[in-house]
């Protein structure tokens, strides 16, 4: 049962670090603001997400497992705000260079 | 060497750099800044002095630790002050600089 | 486990650290915004696997509190940023 | 493993550090500090101080990038006017920097290790006070009057920014900058978070009995939900002269010097606590400290007064 637990933990973790590593690549790669934005709210928030779903068997009881449920959901509304707003800088800045 | 001593020598790097830009930085914000980057380093050798403190099964020594908490908040309430000076400044000479209208070394700096 | 943990730890800060090139080089506000939440969400990420690696579940706590200021500074952040200042204050010059 | 963990670490936070000083853009500055903060965290948890990694967290790098977001912001136009001083005067400072840093690296790396320590004597005292966390201990027991005086620091820098506004502004309101700005996505994010904030930093100051966390964190948390409404105007900035908002500000301070002088009479020194009452008592004084915290720093990174308060 433990190494069953464990297997889980390693798989998740390796696929969550794996969008990590895509996350960046997109940061660093992509032509502009808007496509980077991607990394952001899709790599990086599926890969945290992984990585939550990997240590939930590790966790130390009912309280810590919510706890790493409320850090993803959390990440998830700060991604999406953050990306929006971003999004609606970008575009006011270009406006104000193109009118 | 170990991670207490790398964290020491960053510390001491901190310091090192936040000295520098407040020698260095023209703009009043950018050496309160600079400032806040002292801050950390010392907060930090704080942090290694604790570390290697720990005894009686706590990881490191409570005492610096409750230093440093009430040391951040401070910092905090000593950069709000000179955050609302300086735009105080900037509100009532429309200019940011420390230095006096003629060029010359201004008292205020 | 602990040592996979700690790895996995290490290779979410490496991707960090690459993250930081685009806050160094821009080219623009927004773009530097992007990375601060990157690494914003690597940090959380790399607490999490610190958490697990070293069976300190306090640590989980640094961890909530990192995710739950990325949304309020996410909010600073942009207030500053160059189009969000172009639009409120017209007649301001960006650079 | 983990010490090439810390390697990466601390050459991460110095190359940021680093970028903070150098580069031109203050702007950027600020962004490369906030994110120096987090990694700065990082260290603490490192460091085996997670009572200090959340102060760090919530008001090192929260609290204090905001503040400095928005000034930022508001002094971008006048950047361009300074000049930098030249490339000799940057040498000569550098190498006095590097010298100095030199210097204190030496003596940091020839401190004694074990350093002397008082956890031994923290640890065995603990279970007097009846708490669990040995840094809250220290905080509210053994070095409680520094505690106290803290507080009344916070009072009197918000004392100094307050007196900053105009005369006949006194007692206004705020201009948090800046104020309107309608956006739907932010509107909502400033009607769902707080409730979680407030959560959170509920919890926080509960759990900092036996557990890291505490008053501080907690209240640094309540700041940074009270600032988010502000900032996304739901709510506007309140008058610095209104009676409920200054009998708020007083009232942890007053309530631990009510229960440190109660300690002449009970327990028969000035700030002790009376066997058997001290949990209870510090948990009391934690939540009205965790109040009057969230309230000063927040009126703190507010400013002072500058629009008159409507009749």
């Amino acid at each position: 049962m433990t190494l069953a637990l464990d297997l889980l933990t390693i798989v998740g973790v390796s696929a969550g670090c794996f969008f990590f590593v895509a996350g960046t690549v997109g940061l660093l790669r992509f032509p502009d603001a808007l496509t980077r934005m991607h990394a952001l709210t899709k790599a990086d928030n599926l890969g945290l997400g992984l990585i939550v779903l990997g240590l939930l068997p590790q966790a130390a009881g009912l309280g810590h497992a919510l706890k790493l449920v409320a850090i993803w959901l959390l990440a998830q509304v700060s991604a999406a705000v953050a990306s929006q707003l971003i999004a609606g800088a970008v575009l006011r800045q270009r406006s104000a260079i193109w009118p | 060497m170990t991670s207490t001593d790398i964290f020491a020598l960053c510390a001491t790097t901190l310091v090192g750099l936040g000295l520098f830009g407040i020698i260095t930085n023209p703009q009043p914000l950018r050496k309160i800044v600079a400032f806040n980057v002292i801050g950390n380093g010392v907060f930090l050798l704080f942090g290694v002095v604790a570390h290697r403190g720990a005894a009686a099964g706590l990881g490191a020594d409570p005492v610096p630790q409750a230093l440093v908490i009430t040391g951040i908040v401070v910092a905090f309430s000593a950069t709000a002050l000179a955050v609302a000076l300086l735009l105080r400044l900037a509100k009532q000479t429309h200019l940011l600089t420390l230095e006096a209208d003629d060029g010359s070394d201004g008292d205020l700096s | 486990m602990a040592s996979f943990l700690m790895s996995a730890a290490g290779l979410v800060l490496a991707m960090a650290a690459l993250g930081l090139v685009r806050i160094f080089y821009g080219p623009i506000d927004a773009d530097r915004l992007i990375a601060a939440q990157l690494i914003g969400t690597c940090g959380v990420a790399i607490l999490l696997l610190l958490a697990g690696a070293t069976e300190a579940t306090p640590i989980t706590d640094v961890a909530l509190i990192l995710a739950l200021l990325a949304a309020f500074l996410s909010v600073a952040f942009v207030r500053g940023a160059a189009g969000f200042a172009s639009a409120s204050e017209q007649g301001d010059d960006d650079r | 493993m983990a010490l090439g963990f810390d390697i990466s670490l601390a050459f991460l936070v110095v190359v940021l550090a680093a970028w903070t000083i150098q580069v031109h853009d203050t702007y950027s500055a600020v962004l490369a500090f906030v994110v120096f903060g987090l990694l700065v965290a990082l260290i603490w948890v490192r460091l085996a101080s997670v009572d200090v990694a959340l102060t760090e967290a919530a008001i090192g790098s929260g609290v204090t990038g905001a503040l400095l977001l928005s000034a930022a912001a508001l002094l971008r136009p006048t950047e361009s006017t300074v000049a930098p001083p030249g490339a000799a005067w940057c040498t000569a400072a550098g190498v006095v920097c590097a010298i100095i840093t030199a210097g204190l690296g030496a003596i940091a790396l020839l401190l004694p290790d074990p350093a002397p320590t008082l956890a031994p004597l923290a640890a065995a005292n603990l279970p007097q006070s009846g708490l669990g966390n040995p840094v809250t201990g220290v905080l509210f027991v053994y070095r409680a009057l520094d505690t106290l005086l803290e507080k009344v620091v916070l009072v009197l820098a918000l004392v100094g920014v307050w007196s900053l506004a105009v005369d006949r502004l006194w007692g206004g309101i705020p201009a948090l900058w800046p104020a309107t700005c309608p956006d739907s996505t932010l509107t909502f994010l400033a009607q769902l978070l707080p409730s979680v904030g407030l959560m959170l930093g509920i919890y926080l100051c509960w759990t900092g009995a036996d557990h890291p966390g505490g008053a501080f964190q907690g209240g640094a948390l309540l700041t940074a939900m009270w600032l988010l409404v502000m900032l996304a105007g739901v709510r506007a900035a309140p008058a610095t002269g209104l009676l409920s908002l200054r009998l708020l500000l007083v009232a942890g301070p007053t309530l631990f010097l009510v229960i440190g002088l109660s300690g002449f009479a009970i327990a028969g020194a000035f700030l002790a606590y009376p066997p058997g009452y001290g949990k209870p008592l510090i948990v009391v004084a934690e939540g009205a400290l965790t109040l009057s915290i969230g309230v000063t720093l927040g009126l703190l990174a507010a400013g002072p007064a500058e629009r008159a308060r409507e009749p």
